[in-house]
């Protein structure tokens, strides 16, 4: 007997219980949210730095990363009954040479083009809004309608909010296979062998959804990737704003708890080949490495004591942004995933556009340039 | 006094270094070496922060840098484990509000 | 990126690290023990009470001076031990990151072995956080290690081994034990612990928990109420006491962080949250081994013969020696090992009720309940016997593994015989010439010389004596019953201090004929 | 798998206790009643009950309270302690300092 709901969504990450609660909120709660771990949020969506910005994006991003710092974040919080920790302090991304500037410059030249309030600042001007960074700093870009909030907060209050409107949530739940009935994608085949059927099928697992996928012969391009990231014990409050580099270095933010957030890496990281991929394990070289690179752009937390570091994998789009989308030769299954590390600020707009998707509505912005099927052969 | 100066098993106290620290700004003796927690202890301190949510009192709790309840700021670093860390003559310590050495509401 | 290489990583110089470094170095293995703490030893330099077993256990010595010993003996066979050494991780392809002084150091071993011991269990209730509510160990490492009082008046909480070890040691630091409560319904740990907790007055609940820490900014007080049988506190049945200190001992788990970030299999067992191990402690990752309390509670001696196991199986794996002589060691620590994992307080044995001794003579239940032996009980063990002339009675009641006092009367008139758990008779063929080794020897301190008619109407009893100040020959005071109650007058007649001795002084005191068999302790008026 | 509708009927809404106010995670200062109102939402692991109310996340990294909420938890799903997984370890051991940790003989990559 198959476990029947009109949308089954597989990943129980931000992304998958934000989709469950827009739908719930539409009035749509005959959800089944499958998540393949004990947890909720157990992958990327309670690893990640906790980054809600728009600065330093793929143009193709901006306008639903716009969208949702304008009209979803601000009365997150309110809505899930959950602190989210959303805070709008601003971003600067951080560049200590000429070429970092000019990539800056280039992603800000950009951004402006789609309407994005973000510009370049000097030495001084860094100084100004952050007195705790190195004086080796020779600009940023600046965006002040960029900012953070709590991954964990805001994945468990997607599925708390969403739980309490009726969304039925299963955990321990890894996808086997997904089945078409009559060429259309209506199954969802646990390991166990329990099938689950709905009419439209959200697939929102991170880089598992590639091998998902391939069972109904849709490949991906996304390979995946091990980061890392770590956190302080509780600081006296220094700044809100959220803190990025332009080489990539480090990136994060002081939460309201006080402790420092910061997703780093060694560079080593893209030859790991780890035993169990399910162990996350983190690296022997990469606390290290994320330290220096932390302390290079702010020496005023030399002395902040790391409690503990952890490791998440990224889903990487062979070009960076995501797989939003419907898939023409699997009507039903609908594709969210290749966020490629920098999916948790976008998470709000994504759940809300994909439950437009399921109820056939336009969605708020158009994301065609996020189709499965963008990538040709290059020669 | 609850220094314990002869002990039945261990003998007597071997002597040590006295050294002079702040607490809160008011000196006090103790031995150089010693857990910081100890010289403290020793000055009939029982308090050595409040906490940063429901600002309730804590001290030595586990006294080998476990459970971190003995945090203190020394030298004005917060966090630091009183009952690992040796006192050493001058040390600045004074009792952590939350993360602050000011007293919070 | 500099990395160090050794054929043996240990994590942890406490007991079983020391003791696997030790075996493995006689093999040929040049092995590196990183330790977080100012000293090795581990906990043993925090146990001063002399040791149970027998010689090749090291009985009768104490912890600390089996830390020194064990420290000699890794210098002899060329240890290096590296102190305020933290382990940061332990990765792949066995390397373990550490701090030593202001920077971290990468380390890879052949072998790793991980014994980083065991951590303090806690129990929380009203007021748990004030300053004043501390953990065994933390009264322990205060007064053992810092020279300092944990407090002036302080109620123990637990009767496991721990909690009865660390309320004789805060008595012996002079400070003042007003009660020692647990929630079980009877003592956890040896009778011999408790009985002598219980003769210098401090009163036992058991079946009472504790209700409540009293205080604003400090502990000035506890509030301990009986249990019923749901575990919760019987209206009507709270006790208050004035103290500055509540001290938790409640048991320890294993500190297995380290082996859990490593990636090896864990499991959830009775002993804690343990790596799943084969027979020679080899974890789930291979070349990653684990010793002493982190793979399961013990003692500090089932430590010291797992690491020597461990010792000789890393050996083995490092090809240092064979396997035909690998087993044969393993035999033989195996046997010993088995030898302290006999009598009642055996693992197999562990929560269970046991009501008769191998002997078959009634377990006392009023040591189980109240922390002592009863009048009526105590004549029933083969220890205590009458006879005219000094002789020694051994009140020595349950089947612990421990033989010290059979080797240590040279008279031959104790004896134990081959299994060490069997309770000591008194052999009243052979004289006893009162020399009082037996006394000294007894790491429970439960044997005392009785003499009868030393004068006409009095006699003498000769107990063991580890508190300051030493009373002198002629003073007076009164005696104490193993209750902890007063009985009667009392004369100090001997006092005998000996290196043989080992701290453990020898008290002679004088007191009526009819009181030879209740008098256990004295105190100065 | 786990259905937790299910299992949320099965062990009930939450009932308030008498010691809910009892502090269990001594460094981030949650109570007994918070995590046991946290199951009762739905939150039935140890990673996410950590994640929702930071119950062993401070500077001890749950050392001393890891067992104490393992315990509150078990009790409110109605399990063995056994069957409720323990919080993952993660480097580092002991809480370091950052500019001790950044010594460890590499060099700052560009």
């Amino acid at each position: 007997m198959s476990r029947v709901a009109d949308t089954i969504i597989i990943g129980g990450g931000v992304v998958g219980c934000a989709a469950a609660y827009y739908l719930a909120k539409a009035g749509n709660s005959n959800v089944i949210v499958l998540e393949g771990t004990k947890s909720i949020g157990h992958g990327g969506s309670s690893r990640n730095g906790g980054g809600v910005r728009q600065s330093g994006r793929d143009v193709r991003e901006l306008p639903y990363a716009m969208y949702g710092i304008k009209n979803l974040w601000p009365n997150l919080s309110e809505e899930l009954g959950v602190d989210t920790e959303y805070t709008q302090k601003g971003n600067l991304r951080l560049g200590k040479t000429e070429e970092h500037l000019k990539k800056l410059n280039t992603l800000a030249s950009n951004a402006q083009s789609v309407g994005l309030d973000v510009r370049m600042v000097d030495a001084k001007e860094v100084k100004e809004i952050c007195p705790y960074l190195a004086d080796d700093i020779i600009g940023a870009s600046w965006c002040p309608t960029d900012g953070h909030a709590n991954p964990l907060t805001t994945t468990l209050g997607y599925y708390k909010r969403s739980l309490e409107m009726g969304v039925k949530y299963y955990t321990d739940a890894p996808v086997k296979e997904l089945r078409k009935i009559k060429g259309k994608v209506r199954q969802v085949v646990l390991n166990d062998g329990t099938v689950f059927e709905g009419e439209s099928i959200i697939l929102a697992a991170g880089y598992e959804s590639r091998e998902i996928a391939r069972t109904v012969g849709v490949d991906i391009p996304m390979t995946r990737l091990i980061d890392e990231a770590l956190v302080t014990e509780m600081q006296p409050h220094m700044f809100d704003i959220m803190l990025g580099t332009a080489g990539g270095d480090f990136y994060g933010h002081q939460a309201h708890h006080g402790s420092f957030v910061f997703g780093s890496d060694s560079g080593y990281e893209v030859v790991t080949d780890m035993k169990d991929p399910s162990a996350m394990e983190t690296n022997s070289l990469t606390l290290s490495a994320s330290c220096r690179a932390i302390m290079s752009y702010v020496p005023a937390l030399k002395d902040a004591k790391i409690v503990r570091s952890w490791a998440g994998w990224l889903d990487n789009a062979f070009d960076g942004v995501p797989f939003i989308s419907r898939v023409d030769e699997a009507p039903g299954l609908i594709l969210a995933c290749g966020f490629t590390g920098h999916g948790f600020g976008t998470a709000p707009a994504v759940g809300l556009m994909l439950s437009q998707m399921v109820a056939g509505e336009e969605t708020v912005v158009d994301i065609s340039a996020l189709r499965y099927d963008r990538f040709k052969p290059i020669r | 006094m609850n220094r314990i100066e002869n002990h039945p098993i261990l003998g007597e106290t071997p002597s040590r270094n006295k050294v002079t620290f702040t607490y809160n700004g008011q000196v006090m003796e103790g031995y150089e070496g010693e857990p910081i927690s100890v010289a403290l202890k020793a000055n009939g301190v029982m308090a050595h922060r409040y906490t940063a949510k429901k600002h309730e009192p804590r001290g030595i709790f586990c006294a080998i840098g476990r459970c971190t309840d003995c945090v203190m700021i020394v030298n004005d670093k917060p966090n630091v484990r009183t009952c690992i860390t040796p006192l050493e003559a001058g040390m600045k310590v004074q009792t952590q509000y939350g993360v602050s050495a000011e007293k919070q509401d | 990126m500099k990395i160090e290489r050794y054929d043996m990583i240990v994590v942890g110089a406490g007991p079983a690290g020391l003791s696997a470094a030790i075996e493995a170095a006689k093999r040929g293995i040049k092995p590196i023990v990183f330790d977080e703490n100012q000293r090795p030893g581990g906990q043993l330099f925090k146990q001063i009470h002399k040791f149970f077993g027998s010689k090749e256990h090291k009985a009768k010595i104490r912890g600390f001076k089996i830390g020194e010993e064990l420290l000699a003996e890794a210098e002899q066979y060329g240890v290096k031990v590296v102190l305020n050494a933290t382990v940061i991780g332990l990765y792949p392809e066995k390397e373990v990151t550490v701090r030593i002084g202001d920077e971290v150091k990468h380390y890879k071993g052949d072998a790793v072995l991980v014994a980083t011991g065991a951590a303090e269990n806690m129990v929380n209730f009203k007021g748990w956080t004030l300053p004043g509510v501390i953990g065994a160990g933390a009264a322990q490492t205060m007064m053992n290690l810092h020279h300092i009082k944990p407090g002036n008046r302080v109620l123990m909480l637990g009767s496991g081994n721990v909690g009865l070890v660390v309320s004789f040691q805060l008595l012996q630091s002079g400070c003042e034990v007003v009660a020692l409560a647990d929630a079980a319904p009877r003592v956890g740990g040896y009778g011999v612990h408790a009985a002598k907790v219980s003769r210098c007055g401090v009163p036992f609940y058991l079946s009472h928990t504790i209700v409540e820490a009293e205080g604003t900014d400090h502990v000035t007080g506890v509030v301990i109420g009986q249990v019923g049988p749901d575990w919760k506190v019987i209206p009507g049945t709270e006790k208050h006491f004035d103290v500055d200190t509540i001290c938790l001992a409640v048991g320890l788990s294993p500190m297995s962080q380290l082996l859990k970030q490593a990636g090896c299999k864990m499991a959830d067992t009775k002993g804690g949250y343990v790596p799943v191990c084969d027979e020679d402690g080899a974890t789930s990752v291979p070349g990653v081994y684990a010793a002493g309390d982190v793979s399961g509670i013990e003692e500090a001696s089932s430590a010291m013969i797992e690491g020597r196991m461990s010792g000789a199986t890393i050996a083995e794996y490092l090809g240092y020696i064979t396997k035909e002589e690998k087993e044969s060691r393993v035999n033989e620590l195996e046997a010993q090992l088995d030898t302290l994992r006999q009598g009642m307080f055996a693992p197999k044995n562990r929560g269970k009720l046991v009501e008769k001794t191998e002997e078959g003579i009634d377990v006392s239940m009023n040591l189980l309940e109240k922390g002592y032996v009863a009048q009526d009980e105590i004549e029933r063990y083969p220890g205590v016997t009458k006879s005219k002339g000094i002789h020694p009675v051994i009140e020595c009641t349950q089947n612990i593994p421990c033989n010290p006092c059979q080797d240590a009367c040279k008279m031959g008139c104790i004896m134990i015989g081959k299994n060490i758990t069997s309770l000591p008779a008194v052999d009243s063929n052979h004289k006893c010439i009162g020399c009082g080794m037996c006394v000294a020897s007894c790491s429970g301190q439960a044997i005392f010389l009785v003499e009868e008619d030393v004068e006409p109407g009095y006699g003498e009893v000769t107990m063991p004596y580890e508190f300051l100040p030493l009373p002198e020959v002629g003073d007076k005071g009164m005696a104490y019953g193993r209750d902890g109650r007063e009985v009667c007058a009392a004369e100090v007649t001997k006092v005998r201090t000996s290196k043989a001795f080992d701290h453990t002084n020898l008290l002679t005191i004088k007191v009526p004929n009819e009181m030879l068999m209740t008098a256990r302790f004295y105190k100065a008026k | 798998m786990i259905d937790i509708q299910e299992k949320l009927k099965e062990i009930g809404p939450y009932v308030e206790a008498p010691d809910d106010y009892m502090l269990v995670c001594r460094c981030e200062e949650v109570t007994k009643g918070e995590i046991r109102k946290a199951v009762h939402e739905g939150f039935f692991t140890i990673e996410e009950i950590r994640r929702y109310l930071r119950s062993g996340m401070g500077l001890c990294q749950g050392q001393t309270c890891g067992k104490l909420v393992k315990g509150i938890v078990s009790r409110e799903l109605k399990v063995a302690p056994t069957e409720v997984e323990p919080a993952v370890s993660r480097a580092p051991m002991r809480p370091m300092e950052m500019e001790i940790l950044a010594e460890d003989g590499g060099v700052a990559h560009e």
